[in-house]
């Protein structure tokens, strides 16, 4: 049976500490652009925090929501790319195959999320920098398209694993760096076609919601939006 | 030549063929044979600690071969080794419990960090003006030998010093042992950012001179006092997972969180509830509200202690509505167990005791100390080290003698020169020093000033321990061994220490018996918890911990401090502007600067990057006339800063806001000349009890000045549409 | 002026293919050296990256896709124009066709230079012709940039040959005054023709049939180029009008470029007698046709986005009526609609001077239109968090530049190589009607100045 | 032929108007050129390359030749610095390959076997033999046989090929590197070409997923 890898994001732990963006920078080896290049907008993470402010001082509040790559089933990505460098995987992944690309940007264009990230130029790392590359993720060059994989090199590994002991893949066996890193456990990751997985329970919860959902692009990330205290008082 | 290479051809067109013609890029380095078991392309796990920040979380760090640049027998080569690739949280740890802070996964960069200091040092040139020259370990060790001598020698041990960051755990004892015996002063840890005045609040209140530990996931109610407990302060990671229990954790119970202050933190961002109030005023408030319990006989309490805080004045006092302070009393008192929470901003002005006193008597009156969903002490298993001496005390007296009492210094990875306030005039105190050792990685404001490097392994590198202060409910000793093995020609500060120690000319074999840091740790350890295969077990789980001793919290009767004003630097008319420096998420008080992961990682309020900005309100903004990213002038009376201004709405009016960790001069190619240090600027104000430095309690004026704005935002929303950012 | 004997006419337009002045070599030498700099350029631009253009995150298309649109939309003056013109065959379209179609031809070859040029790692481009490769992939066929590639392709294949086959005689003519090796090339291009009546009547036929067909395939280009943008879920870009939108921005920015040619054509190959204020004020009625149908198209689209009020569309919306890129729109405005109103309505403003000055309003307005069309909508796409804004960089400026230089050599060798007046038609319409001098002599009573 | 009047004769005119805009092309294309291999011999550019104050770009490859050659997939033949021959090994001494590239059974790479591990048997066995020799004295000056691969992929194939699995799935050495045995020194004499690898894993009902094989 194909999975169906999907995340919950619980909207009301997250604290906006973003060790999972540095996780995700650190697993996938994600170039650091460097100041001139981030000034002119091509600094590039994979999932990002994204704050809004409500209301006005004093009575001020603050939403964080982190945005990674929302996996679409109907992803609008995947069928502008005119060489099928951005596909869909058997997993249901919007995968991104990197030696296929030939930097056209329209999918980029295309996503309504905007998660996925250009390599304006082929990254270098001052030596000895290079060592803390991770062996397991290819390093992109220059005119390649590149967005969150779900850590498709550890789903890999532990289907390989897995198959090796030919035993099947056990929930929260795998788990995508960010999700690992969270130190507020606020995101949840593993395979919605398993219904008893945490993370569909979690996906089913009354506090579900899909980001920008009206443009029918059906996410397989699902926020869990903040509770306020006084419902929980009604309890 | 098939289809498809003949199709090629056609794309790539006649170019090509002039093109091939260009060099070869292959080239040939010797390869050393590898000094390791190491199966290539096989990820193996190992423990080891995070150094970066004082809550010492366990981590594993993912080791995977590569092929490193080394020197062998002097030549240079390529060799196989196990490289780490990855930290991530320990698991079994309990104060990380399988979690890794932004900062400590970064650490990884510590490692491989361009700039680092790859062999010792000899100064070649003016004091602190740069140029090194290198030299070999044995001439290193012979010239720091001859100078700890000749103090001998001349009778004078009392003028050596030792100036660390705080530390913990053996290296602490290793370097207190070697001063003592030796004869110097104790250490120095330098740590104005730290919390000594809550210590100090706590050991009246409780007996614990120790920073608390927070049970959050248990507990239904959480007022904090200007605490970043999410972000920077205290131990971060395990008080977030907490968080995450308190409010989703536990169905049915959607734990309350309350955050007073006056710029909104990442902590504060996250709060049911943001109480802005008057800086310095904190501690009132919670008075106030034990006022009302008291009042109100939620509690028992000895209202005339509190007569002089009735809502209506405390109100006046903090900027608080007399109503609100009623119902928050009333929700702390009724959904227990409940936790204030006080750190940061309040204890930094000259007040800070009292208002650390005033939140542990809502705690006090609370009665949740010491249960489940309360306040707590963590045991802290062998530490035996007394507690080093002020590093203020040291600076004045430099200052003071025109001969420097001090005639040679030890400096361990302690910035005070960067990490400072002008006012206090470091750098002359340490220039008038004959002779500078540091031990550091990093070539930065203050190890510049050193006659001698010493470059220590990075954490990864060497053996590492740690006894947390808080962050868990029973005790913890951390110890790994290296994760990998050294890159460059550096050695362990410890066992530097301890060749040192028996090479002298008195050697100081007695109290420092141990060869290497290793045998010294296992003895400890050893004798911790005793048992055949403890230190096996340690060194393969990263630590020993378990319930030793109980938590105890003495039960007291709630105290209740008389109110002190706080003081300000700078009158109110010439100096409008409350300046509140903070704790950068990223770069802590600035030592992590250097991390190019860190610079690029879009602070989560402002979305910045590369840069350093200063947070004024929306309305004072455009009051001055000033709009995103335009560059001011912040002057206190102490000296002038630049830097772009950033709207932001979660800010008190009479505030400014900025972050510590830019503004660096020499600190790595990714820190140097970047963005301004706003502790430059702050007055030498202190609080009276220990002398702490009151970095809160210094006022400002900003003036729009024409220089060419360095604010880098990630956000688009924020970088090219400041209205439409919500 | 009286009518001309075939010889003094077949001179005249002969004359430019044999007499070559030095100013002739000066402008080619001047032209050839911007388009070896824009070539130098995109050669830098290869070398290190796009990131030397001012694209970024989320703004990922700029300039170049600009020119792309722009360019196609030039290429819809020729052909489509002349298929029309000779399907209603109006007689004064017979100096006008051939000017006509080699826009068409030079116009697109340019345009579809810029998808490669705009490519990550252009190298790879010819992943996108469709063969069996050992991989064993195809090309996305649902992807819009594989449909332009197709479509593209056929409308300059087709266009090719609608400017050959007319072309065909006067080869013939050429090489019958001609030796050596002109004497061998033009033999060979003009296949062989000797003018027989059969030849006559196939030639005819075959313009007829390629008149119908081309016309369906240039509105499909532009349709197809439009979906580029419409089939994404884009704020203004997910617009049905697309289509029709495109094609009538494409033609009106089209017969612009046409009567700019003309203007130049006929001044530096003093075509006077032949091209004559007819055609430009011919040309100026449809151009003032689309312009009314281009503002009500524009109207149209702002409207509905405005009244269906969804985030960011207005969002992407007032940024163009109001906020940092209306100056561009209003601009654009006056250009293609205040500016030729005027001057292609009033009869005492109407010449070709005006003409031309509303042509090269209209060129700018378009090229403004394109540009307002993506990078806007890209600007403020997804949420507010990662809206984000884009200025040109040096590189696309320059290769932008280096497009029209290049179209205008091309354009100059061709008119060096081939009469660019078809002189055989000239003939014909000489012969068969006397319109065209009637018209010829009705606009001179008129005092039309030349 | 017909001279027209006062004009340039027509085939000179027509020739010198070809030759000067074949000389503009040219130049055109080797100003890029020059530029470009001025980087390659590292010379200082005139123009600042577009890089991040951390100079953290580089061209895609190292030169121009570099990336022909990734671009035809054209590799040199592995030349070993010391002939080794697979044939003793795995006929007289009847060695599995596994015992020297002992990584393939557990991991991804396969690994080529560390000059340590030839000494284990060869400080005694065949120590005559110059190639041997030649092994000790690597031995001695405490270093690496400098060995070439001789499959493997080019970086932009972005391709992570993992060992393991394929053992587990019982897919023979040979079936991918030939018959090393009867060969002196390996030889690519198979083309791991993309299609070679999907058809086996059709055969075997593998996960012809992109991202099987390319993340």
């Amino acid at each position: 049976m194909p999975h169906k890898w999907g995340m919950a994001v619980d909207l009301d732990r997250c604290t906006g500490c973003e060790a999972c963006v540095v996780a995700c920078h650190s697993e996938n080896n994600i170039p650091t652009v460097g100041e001139t290049e981030a000034a002119r907008g091509r600094a590039m993470h994979w999932i990002r925090i994204e704050r809004y402010w409500e209301g006005e001082f004093p009575e001020v509040q603050v939403k964080f929501r982190p945005v990674l790559c929302q996996q679409c089933d109907e992803a609008p990505c995947e069928p502008v790319c005119p060489t099928y460098a951005s596909s869909h995987s058997e997993d249901g992944l919007n995968s991104q195959i990197y030696n296929r690309c030939i930097g056209t940007r329209y999918c980029a264009n295309a996503c309504g999320y905007n998660v996925r990230f250009f390599n304006f130029f082929t990254p270098s790392w001052d030596k000895p920098l290079h060592l803390q590359l991770n062996p397991d993720v290819s390093v992109r060059e220059g005119g390649v398209m590149e967005k969150c994989t779900f850590c498709i090199q550890r789903i890999n590994a532990g289907k390989v694993s897995a198959g090796i002991e030919q035993r099947p893949l056990l929930d929260g066996e795998i788990q995508p760096a960010c999700v690992q890193s969270c130190t507020a456990n606020a995101l949840v990751f593993g395979d919605l076609a398993d219904p008893d997985s945490t993370v569909s329970k979690l996906s089913k919860s009354p506090r579900g919601t899909k980001l920008l959902e009206e443009l029918g692009t059906k996410p397989k990330v699902t926020y869990l939006q903040r509770g306020s205290w006084d419902d929980s008082q009604k309890r | 030549m098939d289809r498809r290479n003949f199709l090629k051809v056609g794309a790539l067109t006649g170019a090509s063929a002039t093109l091939t013609s260009c060099g070869n890029p292959e080239h040939q380095m010797i390869r050393f044979i590898p000094e390791e078991e190491i199966q290539g392309g096989i990820a193996i796990w190992k423990p080891s600690v995070c150094p970066l920040c004082a809550t010492g979380c366990g981590m594993l760090v993912r080791v995977v071969d590569g092929e490193a640049e080394v020197i062998r027998n002097g030549k240079k080569g390529l060799i196989q080794m196990g490289l780490a690739r990855k930290l991530e949280g320990n698991p079994a740890h309990p104060i990380s419990q399988g979690k890794l802070c932004a900062r400590g996964q970064a650490a990884i960069q510590v490692t491989y960090h361009p700039d680092r200091i790859i062999h010792p040092l000899k100064r070649n040139g003016v004091r602190g003006s740069g140029p090194f020259q290198e030299i070999t370990w044995d001439e290193a060790i012979t010239i720091l030998l001859s100078q700890i001598d000749g103090l001998a020698a001349a009778g004078s041990q009392n003028a050596l010093a030792f100036l660390t960051k705080p530390m913990r755990g053996q290296r602490q004892t290793l370097i207190s042992r070697f001063m003592q015996s030796y004869g110097a002063p104790p250490p120095m840890n330098f740590d104005p950012f730290g919390d000594q005045v809550l210590r100090r609040a706590n050991a009246h209140s409780f007996g614990h001179e120790q920073l608390p530990t927070f049970d959050i996931a248990q507990s239904r109610y959480v007022i904090s006092f200007g605490a970043d407990f999410l972000g920077s302060w205290n131990a971060a990671v395990p008080q977030s997972a907490g968080y995450g229990e308190m409010r989703q954790g536990k169905p049915g119970h959607r734990g309350k969180f309350v955050q007073v202050e006056a710029r909104m933190s990442q902590t504060g961002a996250n709060a049911d509830e943001w109480v802005p109030v008057n800086p310095g005023t904190e501690g009132v408030l919670a008075l106030g509200m034990a006022h009302v319990i008291v009042n109100l006989k939620l509690r028992p309490g000895n209202l005339a202690a509190l007569a002089e805080y009735t809502p209506a004045e405390v109100a006046k006092r903090t900027g608080v509505k007399t109503e609100r302070i009623e119902r928050l009393a009333r929700e702390f008192a009724e959904n227990s167990p409940a936790i204030a929470i006080i750190g940061g901003t309040p204890l930094a002005h000259t007040n800070g005791m009292f208002s650390a006193l005033a939140v542990n008597t809502l705690n006090t009156l609370s009665g949740s100390m010491g249960k489940p969903g309360g306040i707590s002490f963590m045991p802290q298993p062998g530490k035996d080290a007394p507690p080093g001496t002020s590093f203020n005390k040291f600076v004045t007296e430099q200052l003071a003698s025109p001969e420097s009492p001090v005639k040679a210094l030890l400096l361990h990875e302690a910035n005070p020169v960067y990490g400072s306030p002008s006012a206090w005039r470091v750098r002359e105190a340490l220039s008038k020093i004959p002779f500078i050792a540091s031990f550091g990685s990093f070539i930065d404001e203050t190890s510049i000033l050193a006659d001698l490097v010493l470059p220590d392994h990075s954490f990864l590198e060497s053996w590492v321990d740690d006894v947390p202060e808080s962050g868990a409910g029973i005790a913890v000793a951390s110890v790994a061994p290296p994760a990998m093995r050294p890159i460059h020609q550096t050695r362990a500060m410890p066992d530097v220490l301890l060749d040192v120690s028996h090479r002298l000319a008195k050697p100081l074999q007695q109290p420092l018996p141990w060869k290497t840091y290793e045998e010294m740790l296992k003895d400890s350890f050893e004798s911790i918890s005793p048992g055949a295969d403890t230190w096996n077990n340690a060194i393969a789980n990263g630590g020993v911990w378990g319930k030793t001793g109980e938590p105890g919290v003495r039960p007291l009767v709630p105290l209740f401090p008389r109110y002190s004003e706080p003081e300000f630097d700078g009158e109110g008319v010439q100096f409008p502007f409350h300046f509140l420096p903070y704790k950068s998420q990223s770069f802590l008080d600035g030592s992590l600067a250097h991390l190019p992961w860190l610079q690029e990682l879009p602070d989560v309020l402002s979305t910045a990057m590369w840069s350093s900005w200063v947070e004024v309100h929306t309305e004072t903004a455009r009051g001055l006339g000033l709009v995103q990213g335009d560059v001011v002038e912040i002057s206190s009376t102490q000296g002038k800063i630049q830097a772009p201004v950033l709207l932001s709405p979660g800010i008190a009016p009479n505030v400014i806001a900025m972050p510590m960790g830019q503004g660096h001069e020499t600190f790595t190619r990714f820190a140097s000349g970047r963005g301004a240090n706003p502790i430059s600027i702050l007055a030498p104000m202190a609080e009276p009890e220990t002398g702490a430095l009151a970095w809160a309690a210094t006022r400002v004026r900003i003036s729009k000045v024409d220089a060419a704005s360095k604010l880098i935002l990630f956000a688009g929303g924020m970088r090219e549409h400041p209205d439409d950012h919500r | 002026m009286t009518r001309k004997s075939d010889s003094s006419l077949t001179d005249d337009l002969l004359r430019p293919v044999f007499e070559t002045s030095t100013k002739f070599y000066v402008t080619a030498a001047v032209l050839a050296v911007i388009v070896a700099a824009g070539f130098g350029t995109w050669f830098y631009q290869i070398y290190w990256g796009m990131g030397v253009t001012g694209d970024n995150w989320p703004v990922f298309w700029g300039l170049h896709e600009t020119n792309f649109v722009f360019w196609i939309g030039i290429s819809h003056a020729g052909t489509l124009i002349s298929a029309i013109l000779r399907i209603v065959n109006a007689t004064w379209r017979r100096p006008v066709t051939r000017c006509a179609e080699v826009i068409t031809a030079f116009a697109l070859m340019i345009g579809a230079m810029f998808p490669l040029v705009h490519l990550g790692r252009p190298w790879l481009a010819w992943w996108l012709i469709p063969y069996p490769s050992e991989r064993l992939l195809w090309p996305n066929y649902r992807s819009p940039l594989v449909w332009d590639f197709f479509a593209i392709n056929t409308y300059l294949l087709s266009s090719l040959l609608f400017l050959a086959l007319p072309a065909i005689p006067d080869f013939a003519l050429i090489r019958d005054r001609t030796t050596g090796w002109r004497n061998w090339l033009y033999g060979k291009l003009s296949l062989g023709w000797q003018g027989t009546p059969r030849q006559w009547h196939r030639l005819e036929s075959a313009m007829h049939m390629m008149a119908l067909a081309i016309i369906p395939i240039a509105i499909s280009v532009h349709t197809i180029v439009s979906f580029d943008f419409s089939m994404a879920v884009v704020p203004m870009w997910h617009s049905t009008i697309f289509g029709p939108y495109f094609v009538v921005g494409a033609i009106f920015s089209g017969i612009a470029a046409l009567n700019i040619v003309m203007a130049i054509v006929r001044r530096m190959l003093h075509l006077e007698k032949y091209l004559q204020p007819i055609h430009f004020r011919n040309l100026g009625k449809l151009m003032l046709a689309m312009s009314l149908l281009w503002g009500y198209f524009v109207f149209n689209e702002r409207l509905v986005t405005w009244y269906g009020n969804t985030p960011h569309e207005m969002a992407a919306l007032w940024s163009t009526q109001l906020g940092r890129y209306s100056p561009m729109f209003w601009t654009m405005i006056f250009c293609n609609f205040i500016l030729p109103f005027p001057l292609l309505t009033i009869r005492k403003l109407r010449s070709i001077t005006a003409t031309v000055i509303a042509s090269c309003g209209v060129v700018i307005g378009m090229w403004l239109e394109r540009f307002l069309i993506i990078v806007p909508s890209l600007s403020y796409k997804g949420t507010s968090y990662s809206w984000g804004t884009y200025l040109p960089r040096w590189p696309e400026i320059v290769i932008f530049g280096a497009s029209f230089a290049a179209m205008a050599l091309l354009y100059l060798l061709f008119s060096k190589f081939i009469p660019i007046i078809s002189i055989w038609e000239m003939k014909v319409g000489e012969h068969s009607n006397i319109k065209v001098a009637a018209q010829v002599q009705e606009s001179e009573a008129a005092g039309e100045l030349v | 032929m017909k001279v027209i009047k006062n004009g340039v004769h027509p085939h000179r005119g027509m020739l010198t108007l070809l030759i000067i805009l074949g000389i503009l092309g040219v130049v055109g294309l080797a100003s890029g050129l020059l530029f470009e291999s001025s980087i390659l011999k590292g010379q200082p550019i005139a123009q600042n390359p577009p890089v991040g104050t951390t100079g953290v770009f580089t061209p895609a490859h190292s030169s121009v030749s570099l990336a022909v050659r990734h671009f035809f997939g054209w590799r040199p033949a592995a030349v070993q610095p010391i002939a080794f021959n697979h044939k003793p090994h795995l006929e007289q001494a009847q060695m599995e390959c596994l015992y020297c590239h002992a990584g393939a059974l557990t991991g991804p790479r396969a690994t080529i076997p560390g000059v340590n591990s030839c000494m284990t048997c060869h400080n005694t066995i065949a120590k005559d033999k110059p190639a041997v020799q030649q092994i000790a004295e690597y031995f001695n000056r405490g270093e690496e046989i400098p060995w070439q691969r001789v499959y493997g992929w080019n970086d932009e194939a972005h391709l992570r090929f993992n060992h393991a699995p394929h053992l587990a799935a019982s897919v023979s050495c040979g079936k991918c590197h030939g018959d090393v045995g009867s060969m002196a020194d390996a030889k690519r004499i198979i083309d791991h070409s993309m299609n070679f690898c999907v058809t086996c894993h059709k055969e075997k009902k593998a996960s012809i997923d992109c991202v099987t094989c390319h993340f």
